[in-house]
């Protein structure tokens, strides 16, 4: 039995998504970069990743901005002519990411309160896109439009407010507490 | 004749800052005889952000509204949003593809005294629902009010399309332009009608995500479309809540409206514009909604065949 | 049982002659790793299969037995497999009938270029079985005539 | 049994066996089984020394059976089987354990498995071969006749060669004319010869060919029999065109006035009329009428080509005619189908008019073609200033197809020049990998790479009108990540071509049921050996070249149709072939006469004697499937080398105790 010692970077990655053997197969056809809506704005396109992947470059690819630049649109994995999940994968570098700890920004407590927070807290949200952009923070970008749209939002009645709360929350919160249990073990297996 | 009615999972953007689909879903399905019967004490999907922090729990964050869905004994889920669409459809097939992962979401389900079986719940989006169940043929006896010189923009969006093509081609889909021609409006040509919308991007790079929008917005402008229609609570924000935005970094003025497909449904069906939400998009739909005329548009005229043109390829049916 | 009290299930596959026993041919000249479990037997067909072949197998301790052919619709013999599917039906009827549990009699296809499917097949059936243990079929059927009950059986389905 | 003396022998085959099975201790162990006299390991069997070995010890110790553990009987059963023969014994006297292919290439990471496994088969094969009898196999005559179906270059060369050697052929051909693919081209990598000018004589000389019958526009529908002896049913389409008085004059179809798209020979790209011949050098010469769009047979009104008719050739009420050929051999030449760029969408293929695949590219740079050769885009006018051309399209993609389709890259290079011989237009090849791989081939890159050709690295994305620029306005833009720079890149171009990939023909699965071939995963047809025995099949006397086997080029598909005519002269020379003796046999003394059998035989083999009450095989119908023995209630039907004493003697050896000691044995004695 491996430990997670013995497991290389690329295991791991292999290892913590659903379907992730395929990632063995990649081509380096470059499908994945051609098809990225957001391709431009990362600093590695996914194939490049993949292949930062298998060389064991860890410290580098978790600290590439282009996991985070990832929309979810699956673009990528449905043209991906060796059907590799790298949508997926995106979602598990993105994890890796935050647990070593390149999830570095002052504002770390604010986070918890935010999308995530909520959903934990309430069983709902009320804001989707919270988590990425503090993980971006150190990329500046332009926020301008925040104090405006609020105002035009509450005309239209669309302001998000605060979610309203499920009944059974203790359910959820048991449910996502085991999850997270399971998950700290499962880990690297 | 028993009325349908389908276990419903509206999601939270539809409770904030989508009544207005909200409205019209329920009002259209009013109309077309059928009941959507909100499942009780469901809980947020995740979205996209849940499974980029930790996978497992976002996995048995889905699967609790699956294994409360089938519970009340429902054998189908009906959800309008396409992000919730995907966690939940994605859940349930993943879970039945790797039994590592159902066994470790189950183990945590057992925590909230749940069990999910998949395969239990079948996920659908309204819009495949209201197309397969009802079909053109019925609904095209139920207009009454012909969107007649009203040209659309069939916009899919990504995640209804993809990664599992449900109902239609991954990469270009048909039906949504099918249900506007029976609608009586144009379905105008729409090359982007798959691509992305930036989903969270606008609110996290905002360049990135207004150049997405611009992109979209530009290609349904050009196409001649009066409004682009979408199925999604996410793409509709972004395409309308920030076509303004989008619009001042590209030095451009469009003004095109976004609605969901269930308004433009409700307005053929003769439900007035405020039943349908009509009225809270930050691009006002009433100019585009103005435009339909009595009378259908005349037939374009064949154009004969330049004679020394090659043929195009045959198509099949 | 092997000596350090691990079970190592030992499966008898019957092989057809045009298709799954090229497909273990390709499984071999690929090197494709495959629990060392099944003992083949060549035959032309699976419509060869004579189900006292199963039962002799069983009897003389197999834990399970793998029948595998050409996919359905393209038996080298045109209809062998179909054949093959119509005793196979029988065989386990009478196997259900004596507590055998499903999984220690198998049919399977692959055709000769599915070297892959037909290693998994094998890995699999080996979980199975080890999952449900030795089969030890003498202590279970120690006076039992299966060979009589498959014969009539066969003679009931021929006049159907 | 005791006068039976085995002899047992374990190849090492180098280190591929021994390396994993312990065959030391297999060939000691195997001293216990019963009846072994002589149990010996050996480097390598199949060599001259190993089958020395075995024909010194039949004749030394008198051994009556043999086993040889080693490979796959596929692999050597027959030359295990000639050692026994030149020491006198029965071949089948003689069984193979296959310990490597089924045993140590397999279980490389458990060697105890591997050899408990090796031991297993061993004693199955001592036990069932002192069950087996002597058997001579079935002499049959080889009828002189091939049939070649398909009359591509593959086809057409296997029939000349064959025809050439002196013996008649039948070249079967589903459309109007032989010639295939390749006349459909213009040039041919990687020397550009122009594909007509070497392709025309040699449909020519097939045409002309007095050893050559040429069935054009005809199908096989029925297939009996077995090598030397096949039965082969041919539908002959009706032409509606007398061909023994039709001069190919031309009238009929230049007064012919429905036209319609040609979708078979100009891929669509141009019309031909109802009654039609699908290009001038067509072999043979007369046309046909395409009854599906000809307006008499849609109204009942025109006849036109009757009335224009010098020699009154025309006939409408032509009905299909069936022709039964008796031949020996066959060889399936039946070619590809080119892949059908709709499956992509994203490539725009069918919705943007300047997307074309490599096979419309090809009419539209052949002089011959519907723009007389001129690369124009779909207007008919246009000239493109630029072209990309997108390789791998449905090639090397689990979406689609996962194989290479081996000759994109070639044709795609011969675009690449001729696109910029004819317009001076900027090429773009988007690329995964290049794979110029025979001769003259990596030469043919370098001098498209010093024309000024561009290559960028990077499967495409998708081909779009959407523009973003202005730059964009009015062309189709290729998106691609340029993978050498690791940036995604639009590159706008008035025309695309997509190098589409080579599929198995759509009833390739059909065709293969019903001549008694496979098809692989990937849908070609599946040859005997991938190495050392490319153009045969596992069904004795039939035969496949060119792309039916798997995507190849020109050089390529003639080599196999010579290679298969080669292997069929050998066959006709010989005049005879041995077949297996594996056949059924009814004990009639015993019979019931219960007919079970009689329904059972998928080749009608069995009838039943009236006079007699009784079942009998007609052994030369039998093709040795053993379904009736498994169905004899009685059990009375024999399936010579699988009988049912044989395979339980099988089974029980198969399951033995391995775990035994291995016995004390004295040295092998002299007899």
């Amino acid at each position: 039995m491996k430990t997670s010692q013995d497991l290389t970077f690329h295991d791991r990655v292999v290892a913590l998504t659903p379907g992730g053997e395929a990632l063995e197969q990649c081509l380096q056809c470059g499908s994945c970069g051609g098809s990225c809506p957001a391709g431009a704005d990362m600093d590695h396109t996914p194939r490049g990743l993949f292949a930062m992947i298998r060389a064991e470059m860890e410290d580098e690819v978790l600290r590439s901005n282009t996991p985070w630049y990832c929309v979810s649109c699956y673009a990528c994995t449905t043209r991906c002519p060796q059907q590799i999940p790298i949508t997926d994968i995106m979602y598990t570098l993105k994890q890796m990411a935050i647990q070593a700890g390149h999830y570095d920004h002052p504002h770390a407590t604010k986070f918890s309160e935010t999308f995530i927070g909520f959903v934990e807290q309430r069983g709902r949200s009320f804001e989707a896109g919270l988590a990425t952009r503090y993980h971006l923070y150190h990329h500046p970008t332009d926020m301008v439009r925040l104090g405006m749209m609020g105002l035009n939002m509450l005309r239209r009645n669309r302001l998000p407010l605060r979610p309203k709360s499920i009944r059974e929350v203790d359910q959820l919160q048991a449910i996502l507490a085991e999850a997270k249990a399971i998950a700290a073990k499962e880990t690297y297996r | 004749m028993t009325r349908q009615a389908y276990t419903y999972y509206p999601g939270c953007s539809l409770q904030h800052r989508s009544h207005a689909y909200e409205s019209s879903n329920r009002n259209v399905a009013q109309a077309l005889g059928f009941d959507l019967v909100e499942m009780d004490d469901w809980n947020c999907c995740g979205a996209t952000e849940y499974f980029s922090l930790n996978r497992l729990p976002a996995y048995a964050l889905v699967a609790r509204n699956l294994a409360r869905a089938a519970n009340e004994g429902a054998d189908e889920l009906v959800v309008p949003c396409s992000a919730c669409f995907l966690n939940l459809h994605k859940t349930d097939k993943q879970m039945a593809q790797y039994p590592d992962l159902a066994r470790s979401v189950n183990q945590a389900l057992a925590a909230g005294d749940l069990h999910y079986t998949p395969g239990t719940v079948r996920v659908r989006h309204l819009v495949e629902v209201i197309i397969s169940d009802i079909g053109f043929t019925e609904l095209a006896t139920r207009i009454t009010r012909p969107l007649y010189g009203l040209k659309l923009a069939a916009y899919y969006g990504c995640l209804i399309a993809r990664p599992d093509s449900i109902f239609d081609s991954t990469e270009h889909p048909t039906t949504m332009d099918r249900l506007f021609e029976v609608l009586g409006a144009e379905s105008v040509p729409f090359a982007l009608k798959t691509f992305c919308c930036g989903g969270h991007m606008a609110q996290i790079s905002a360049e990135t995500g207004f150049e997405m929008i611009h992109k979209i917005v530009k290609n349904a402008a050009e196409n001649g479309a009066d409004a682009i229609v979408t199925v999604c609570p996410m793409c509709q924000l972004n395409l309308d809540v920030y076509q303004n935005s989008a619009n001042k970094l590209f030095d451009t003025d469009y003004q095109v409206p976004i609605l969901f497909f269930t308004q433009v449904l409700g307005l053929a069906l003769g439900l007035k514009p405020s039943d349908l939400g009509i009225g809270q998009e930050f691009v006002d739909a009433m100019p585009a909604i103005n435009k339909i005329s009595e009378v259908p548009p005349p037939k374009p005229k064949r154009e004969r065949r330049d004679k020394q043109a090659l043929p195009m390829p045959v198509m099949p049916e | 049982m092997s000596q350090n009290g691990t079970f190592k299930p030992v499966l008898v596959g019957f092989l057809c002659n045009w298709c799954s026993y090229r497909a273990a041919d390709l499984a071999g000249t690929s090197r494709m790793g495959y629990p060392a479990t099944l003992r083949d037997i060549r035959i032309m067909c699976t419509g060869r299969l004579d189900p006292t072949f199963v039962l002799r197998a069983l009897q003389q301790g197999a834990d399970g037995v793998l029948v595998m052919g050409c996919h359905p619709g393209q038996c080298h013999y045109q209809e062998g497999n179909y054949k093959a599917i119509r005793r196979f039906a029988l065989l386990k009827r009478v196997l259900r009938q004596m507590g055998l549990e499903d999984a220690r009699v198998q049919l399977h296809w692959a055709s000769a270029a599915q070297g892959v499917l037909f290693a998994q097949t094998v890995a699999q059936m080996t979980e199975q079985i080890k999952a449900l243990g030795p089969l030890d079929w003498p202590r279970h059927w120690p006076d039992e005539d299966p060979f009589a009950r498959i014969a009539l059986a066969m003679q009931e389905d021929a006049h159907e | 049994m005791s006068d039976k003396r085995v002899g047992v022998y374990v190849c090492h085959c180098g280190h591929n066996i021994a390396g994993t099975v312990d065959v030391e201790h297999v060939a000691e162990w195997a001293w216990g089984l019963p009846n072994v006299a002589v149990s010996r390991d050996c480097q390598f069997m199949c060599a001259s020394l190993g089958q020395d070995m075995i024909e010194e010890d039949i004749r030394e110790h008198g051994l009556t059976h043999i086993v040889v553990a080693s490979c796959s009987p596929h692999m050597h059963e027959k030359t295990f089987r000639g050692a026994c023969e030149r020491a006198g014994l029965n071949p089948y006297l003689f069984e193979m354990a296959n310990i490597r292919e089924h045993a140590s290439w397999v279980h490389p990471h458990d060697k105890d498995g591997a050899t408990d496994k090796a031991k297993a088969l061993v004693s199955a094969a001592v036990h069932r071969v002192l069950q087996q009898q002597p058997l001579e196999p079935l002499q049959v005559d080889i009828r002189p006749e091939t049939l070649v179906v398909g009359g591509g270059i593959a086809g057409i060369q296997a029939a000349l060669e064959i025809a050439d050697a002196g013996f008649p052929v039948y070249l079967v051909e589903r459309e109007p004319s032989i010639g295939g693919h390749m006349a459909q081209f213009d040039k041919t990598f990687p020397t550009l010869d122009c594909a007509a000018c070497i392709l025309t004589p040699k449909m020519f000389d097939a045409g002309a060919h007095p050893n050559i019958t040429l069935l054009t526009y005809s199908e096989v529908e029925q297939v009996d029999g077995y090598v030397g002896n096949f039965t082969v049913r041919v539908r002959r389409k009706a032409r509606h065109v007398d061909e023994s008085l039709c001069t190919g004059c031309g009238t009929c179809w230049e007064k012919c006035p429905k036209k319609v798209i040609d979708t078979v020979f100009e891929a669509g790209m141009g019309y031909r009329t109802a009654i039609y011949r699908p290009f001038p050098q067509a072999v043979p010469k007369y046309p046909v009428i395409d009854t599906e769009n000809c307006t008499y047979y849609q109204t009942g009104k025109c006849k036109i080509c009757e009335k224009f008719c010098p020699t009154e050739a025309i006939r409408f009420d032509m009905e299909d005619e069936y022709v039964d050929l008796e031949v020996g051999n066959i060889v399936l030449a039946t070619g590809y189908d080119i892949f059908d760029a709709r499956r992509i969408p994203q490539y725009g293929y069918g919705r943007l008019a300047n997307v074309f695949t490599s096979l419309e590219f090809e009419r539209l740079t052949n002089a011959a073609g519907p723009t007389e050769g001129k690369v124009v885009l779909r207007d008919g006018v246009t000239e493109p200033r630029s072209v990309a051309i997108i390789h791998c399209v449905g090639s090397r993609d689990k979406n689609t197809n996962e194989y290479c389709s081996a000759i994109c890259c070639m044709s795609s290079l011969k675009f690449d020049h001729l696109v910029m011989e004819k317009t001076g237009a900027q090429v773009y090849n988007f690329y995964i990998d290049m794979r110029p791989i025979h001769k003259g081939y990596e030469e043919f890159y370098h001098r498209i790479l010093d024309e000024g050709t561009q290559f960028i690295r990077g499967r495409v994305a998708e081909i779009t009108d959407a523009a973003h620029s202005p730059e964009e306005e009015g062309k189709l833009i290729v998106i691609a990540e340029d993978t050498l720079i690791g940036r995604q890149r639009r590159v706008p171009v008035d025309m695309v071509i997509l190098a589409a990939g080579l599929e198995p023909r759509a009833d390739a699965q059909g065709v293969a049921h019903m001549f008694g071939v496979g098809c692989g995963d990937s849908g070609f047809f599946t040859e005997r050996h991938p190495k050392l025995d490319p153009v045969a099949t596992m069904t004795e006397g039939v035969y496949i070249a060119g792309a039916c086997q798997g995507p190849k080029d020109i050089p390529d598909s003639v080599a196999q149709g010579a290679a298969a005519a080669a292997r069929i002269l050998g066959v006709i020379f010989r005049k005879q072939v041995a077949l297996e003796p594996i056949r059924a046999s009814i004990d009639e003394s015993r019979c019931s006469g219960c007919r079970i059998c009689n329904t059972m035989c998928p080749y009608n083999a069995i009838s039943f004697i009236e006079e007699l009450s009784v079942s009998r095989v007609n052994p030369a119908l039998c093709k040795g499937c053993g379904t009736c023995v498994a169905a004899c209630p009685s059990q009375i039907i024999t399936g010579a080398h699988f009988t049912f004493e044989q395979i339980m003697a099988e089974i029980d050896g198969i399951l033995v105790d391995v775990h035994t000691a291995p016995p004390e044995h004295t040295a092998v004695e002299a007899v």
